[in-house]
């Protein structure tokens, strides 16, 4: 089914949702239409002039402000998209066998979406790799984790390795090990340190790098949310809402005045 | 329990009837110390200035005008008329109150019942809303209901029946309405 | 009328169409806040926690009428009021129901002699569809009084007009135990017996003073 | 602080003019209305939130009270003064009927008093929860209404319980309460005072220290003191102004002109400032809170409902005592008189009548026709000062020539004007509801 034919049924599905209970409300309730039921509710009186008048320009101010906290909702969507994705993929534990590989191929292909550009040959290739290994049970792997210690042991003799002794050796399970320069894994296994990292490790560098960014991204939110806020309180902006009738002060009662002086 | 200043010594209304008296001189046409609550009746048109004294003058100082009501004195039907022991006449009362001394005391002012004896004029009376603001309300309730027509008030409209009502209800020959609007009356 | 009346006739559909409908009308009536009087505090006292109006689903007072279908008239409509009531009733959607509640909408209560302002019961502005007598009425009566709505709106047919309403004969709800000549189970012989009663009583009664 | 509307005259051609112009818009705060406590009616003439002037509009509940008030005896006419204030009838019954004793100078027994205090007194509390709970209702929150109305049910039942009607009572007519207390009243009346004392704090929660209703009430609709005595409020609305350490006398009825035996019941006024122990209660006044505006009117009323437990407890004391001394009287009088003969018996008849009627006896026949002359009291109810101005008629038939009611609520709202003027929309609800007006006492 092409996207479009999802799009147009989503669509369709939506629309009538909606409509649907509309129109049963349209045929079942009674319509009594008359100029006294449509006349303007105004607490029982007739209301006194229109209500379509020029209101004070203060009012746009109140429209403005809304307008730009309002758009600044935007920044929310790519936060709500990756932080929860990217967190779930940094925190996943080193899959182990055929089907943990696989929910974690799946929600690392779910974070780095294959539409994006520049990922399609990276993923196509895991994908593939993926099908092609998902067919091995766990004893080939266990049994493979002997055979990659025999290369090492090579490797640090400084033998040299048959293609076959490579691919053992790139293989970490179904994500395969950077090292393509054996030379440079040697120094690396003499020294005593770790092997080059796996396709595994790296994956989980960048999502939690992702993840880091997203949260900085909703900082930047917030912080421009305040900063805006803040601006205008002290501003005044919003000051002039409140009653212009300011609480007289105690001198203020004590004015012993009589009627007609606060008449006049 | 309560420690509210000292009550101060009440000045006896007869007092300040007395007080009033002598001070307004011809305003006050008459004082009556006996009654129950002790009043004077005040000249109409001498009205403002006697209610200007009684509030400014420092040791009456009455300046909280509780209430103003107007009385219509007459007997409908003529065979009673004879021993009501009234002539038929308007009254508007006026209860004063002092805040500062707390004494109390009454202001009359008689009006005839129309102005000039023709029907459908209503009788004059001066107002005292520039005086006090509860005068505002009161008098308009009394023009609304009683049919006195207060001279100098800022709006003088009804104000609990609705503005096209035809009559002054609490009149005692007032005939009650047969229909208002379409809808009937008794 | 909506567009599936004209279509109706009896079958299952309409029918049962009918009976949720009612149900759905009659179990969440929603009253408009239209209190006058003292009744209007009787009204707010069925609505608080004692006596409670939510029971019925009729708790939720509206203060406009676009959102309201039944008018509890609560106070004396004297004729300055009477204008708004009307307007009120108006701009109440279909359909709509009006308790007149108290003594004063009824028929002019304690104001009826001497009231040249009052009202003399408020049906003579908008039609009324179920009388709340009592001045001020106990909650308990009122209570009563919506469920005399509720009767109605279950015995309404707006998809099959021409079928036979049985009218909900108001069960003995009181406490009060009928004389045994005029209390009876079967509701319809008991009411024939009372129109008897009422009829007999009638007659022998002394005729009034020319 | 920004002007409310630009200056009208600009300097520059009528285009610039046109923009600036903001028009007025009329809105009707209308008879039917959620937070106008009844029928009043409001004209708002409303310069976008800011209100430039308020109109009331009365008389949507005007029921002739007066006019009736000429056609029917004054006994006949205290189930008119019950629907005058339809929340606290009790003390319109009371206000009504001290003002016809007054005329005719009728003296009522001392246990009568005693009734009408414990009566008016729990009338008063009922008043001041249900303007508590839609005062609540008006600035948005449900609670304090049921809790208020639940408090209210209790009370209800005590008064059905002695008069047997729920609102309105006809139960304090001239003369004495028409029956007296029935057997047992005064100890439900002592458990309901009990469970009473331990709720008003929870009021105090709900409401008065809640910051949302001090925001919407402290400082608002601030009410001067002068304009307050020139408009004659009365009532906790004039209290709210006053400053008793300013020297103002503490302006309450029941202890300026002292009736039904108020002067000999040791009870507070409650009057502002309230930022010190005066009155014993641990709450205090917010730091926005001004004299005058709706925050101290409503926190008078709740002191008030304080002080009227201790008075209504006062009294349940005394009225065992009376009636316990009645009751022995009256064993006394009747075994004696078995024995008596016939013009002895009835001696003791008329001491034993003379007894009753001065100290034991719960009412007094009022008398069939009024004096010539006239009468003018006030009494203090729960919304202020409502006075009764009472004229007889010399030829001495049976009706009064004027029955006049001055109503409390009616000089209370008339202030409404000076001092909503200038407040934003929102705040009238909030003002209206703490001047707490009835509608049925305005109108009459």
């Amino acid at each position: 089914m092409p996207l479009i034919g999802y799009v147009m049924v989503f669509v369709a599905v939506g629309g009538l949702f909606i409509l649907v209970h509309l129109l049963i409300g349209a045929l079942l309730r009674p319509a009594r239409p008359n100029p006294e039921k449509q006349s303007i509710y105004e607490c029982g009186e007739e209301s006194v002039g229109t209500a379509w008048i020029q209101f004070d320009v203060r009012y746009y101010v109140v429209a403005l402000l809304f307008v730009i906290f309002d758009v600044e909702v935007i920044f929310f969507f790519p936060w709500a998209e990756v932080f929860g994705k990217a967190n779930a993929v940094a925190n996943t534990p080193r899959p182990h066998n055929a089907a943990e590989y696989r929910a974690y191929a799946t929600r690392v292909i779910d974070l780095a979406n294959p539409h994006v550009s520049g990922l399609n040959e990276r993923t196509d290739g895991l994908m593939k790799h993926f099908a092609q290994m998902a067919q091995l049970d766990d004893e080939t792997l266990t049994d493979m984790r002997q055979q990659q210690e025999q290369v090492a042991q090579k490797i640090r003799t400084g033998q040299p390795l048959t293609p076959e002794d490579e691919a053992i050796w790139r293989y970490d399970g179904y994500l395969l090990r950077g090292a393509t320069d054996f030379h440079e894994e040697r120094q690396r296994l003499e020294t005593g340190n770790q092997p080059s990292p796996s396709q595994f490790d790296s994956i989980q560098q960048t999502s939690h790098n992702l993840a880091l960014t997203a949260l900085v991204e909703l900082a930047v939110f917030f912080g421009v949310l305040l900063v805006g806020f803040a601006y205008l309180w002290r501003r005044g902006d919003l000051e002039w809402v409140r009653a212009i009738q300011p609480p007289p002060t105690r001198e203020a009662l004590k004015s012993t005045g009589g009627y007609d002086e606060l008449a006049r | 329990m309560s420690n509210s200043p000292p009550a101060l010594p009440l000045l006896p209304t007869v007092e300040i009837l007395h007080q009033l008296r002598e001070r307004c001189g011809e305003a006050v046409l008459s004082v009556h110390p006996e009654a129950l609550d002790p009043f004077a009746i005040v000249r109409p048109s001498a009205l403002p200035e006697v209610m200007a004294f009684l509030r400014n003058e420092p040791d009456l100082a009455f300046d909280l005008l509780h209430n103003i009501s107007g009385v219509d004195y007459l007997e409908p039907d003529p065979k009673k008329a004879a021993k009501a022991g009234f002539e038929p006449h308007l009254e508007v009362v006026y209860h004063l109150q002092s805040f500062q001394h707390r004494h109390r005391i009454t202001i009359k002012v008689i009006l005839p019942r129309w102005k000039d004896d023709q029907v459908g004029q209503l009788p004059e009376a001066p107002t005292v809303s520039h005086l006090f603001g509860s005068a505002d309300w009161h008098e308009r309730e009394v023009f609304d209901l009683l049919g006195v027509n207060f001279v100098g008030h800022p709006d003088l409209r009804r104000i609990l029946l609705s503005e096209d009502w035809v009559g002054h209800p609490l009149r005692k020959d007032y005939e009650y309405p047969l229909e208002y609007h379409g809808i009937r009356g008794r | 009328m909506s567009w599936l009346d004209s279509r109706s006739e009896e079958n299952v559909l309409t029918t049962t169409l009918d009976q949720a409908i009612n149900w759905a009308r009659e179990s969440s009536l929603w009253p408009m806040t239209f209190g006058l009087a003292c009744c209007a505090i009787e009204m707010m006292a069925t609505g608080a926690s004692r006596y409670d109006l939510d029971r019925f689903g009729a708790g939720a007072f509206r203060a406009t009428p676009r959102q309201a279908d039944l008018m509890i008239v609560a106070g004396t409509v004297n004729f300055k009021m009477a204008s708004r009531v009307r307007r009120l009733y108006n701009q109440m959607p279909d359909p709509k129901f009006v308790i007149a509640m108290g003594a004063c909408t009824c028929g002019g209560g304690p104001y009826y002699k001497y009231g040249y302002n009052v009202v003399k019961g408020v049906d003579l502005v908008v039609p009324v569809d179920v009388y709340v007598p009592g001045c001020p009425p106990r909650p308990e009566a009122l209570l009563e009084g919506l469920m005399r709505i509720q009767d109605k709106i279950r015995a309404m047919r707006q998809f099959t007009p021409n079928t036979p309403v049985t009218p909900p004969i108001p069960a003995r709800t009181g406490w009060t135990l009928l004389p045994p000549d005029l209390s009876d189970p079967d509701p319809r012989r008991a009411l024939e017996k009372q129109m008897a009663f009422a009829k007999r009583t009638k007659e022998e009664a002394v005729p009034a003073k020319p | 602080m920004a002007i409310v509307s630009p200056p009208r005259q600009p300097n520059t051609p009528t285009l610039i003019e046109f923009d600036v112009r903001t028009d007025e818009m009329l809105v009707n705060m209308g008879p039917q209305h959620p937070s106008t406590h009844g029928v009043l009616r409001l004209l708002l003439a409303t310069d976008g939130e800011v209100i430039r002037e308020v109109t009331p509009h009365l008389g949507y509940l005007h029921r002739c009270a007066e006019k009736i008030g000429e056609n029917v005896t004054p006994i006949q006419f205290i189930p008119y003064t019950d629907r005058m204030d339809y929340l606290s009838a009790m003390n319109m019954n009371l206000g009504y009927s001290l003002a016809v004793e007054k005329l005719c100078s009728l003296k009522v027994p001392q246990k009568a008093d005693v009734i009408r205090v414990i009566i008016a007194e729990l009338n008063r509390i009922a008043s001041h929860l249900v303007g508590m709970g839609t005062y609540g209702l008006d600035l948005g929150t449900f609670s304090p209404f049921l809790y208020a109305f639940r408090e209210r049910e209790m009370i209800l039942d005590l008064f059905e319980a002695a008069c047997g009607a729920r609102l309105t009572y006809s139960y304090l007519t001239i003369g004495g309460p028409h029956d007296d207390l029935p057997l047992g009243w005064v100890g439900q009346c002592r458990t309901f005072l009990n469970y009473f004392k331990k709720r008003v704090p929870e009021y105090h929660a709900l409401l008065t220290t809640n910051h949302i209703f001090i925001s919407r009430t402290a400082g608002v609709g601030v009410l001067p003191k002068q304009v307050a005595l020139s408009h004659a409020c009365s009532g906790p609305v004039l209290r709210g102004s006053l400053d008793r350490r300013a020297g103002d006398p503490e302006w309450d009825l029941r202890k300026l002109e002292p009736y039904c035996g108020y002067e000999t019941y040791s009870f507070q006024v409650a009057q502002p400032p309230f930022d010190d122990e005066h009155f014993g209660i641990p709450y205090r006044k917010p730091n926005e809170a001004v004299i005058g505006d709706c925050w101290h009117r409503f926190f008078v009323r709740m002191i008030e409902v304080v002080q009227s437990i201790a008075i209504i407890e006062q009294a349940l004391g005394r009225y065992e005592k009376l009636q316990d001394e009645f009751l022995a009287a009256r064993e006394k009088h009747l075994a004696e008189q078995a024995k008596r003969s016939p013009e002895e018996r009835k001696k003791a008849e008329v001491a034993y009548n003379e007894l009753l009627k001065t100290r034991l006896g719960h009412r007094v026949e009022p008398p069939r026709h009024l004096p010539a002359g006239e009468a003018y009291l006030e009494t203090e109810c729960p919304r202020g000062a409502m006075g009764f101005y009472v004229v007889g008629r010399a030829d001495k038939p049976v009706v009064p020539l004027r029955v006049r009611a001055k109503s409390s609520s009616f000089l209370n709202l008339s202030v409404i004007r000076e001092i909503a003027r200038g407040c934003l929309i929102a705040d009238i609800p909030a003002i209206i509801g703490s001047l707490d007006i009835v509608m049925g006492e305005i109108d009459r």
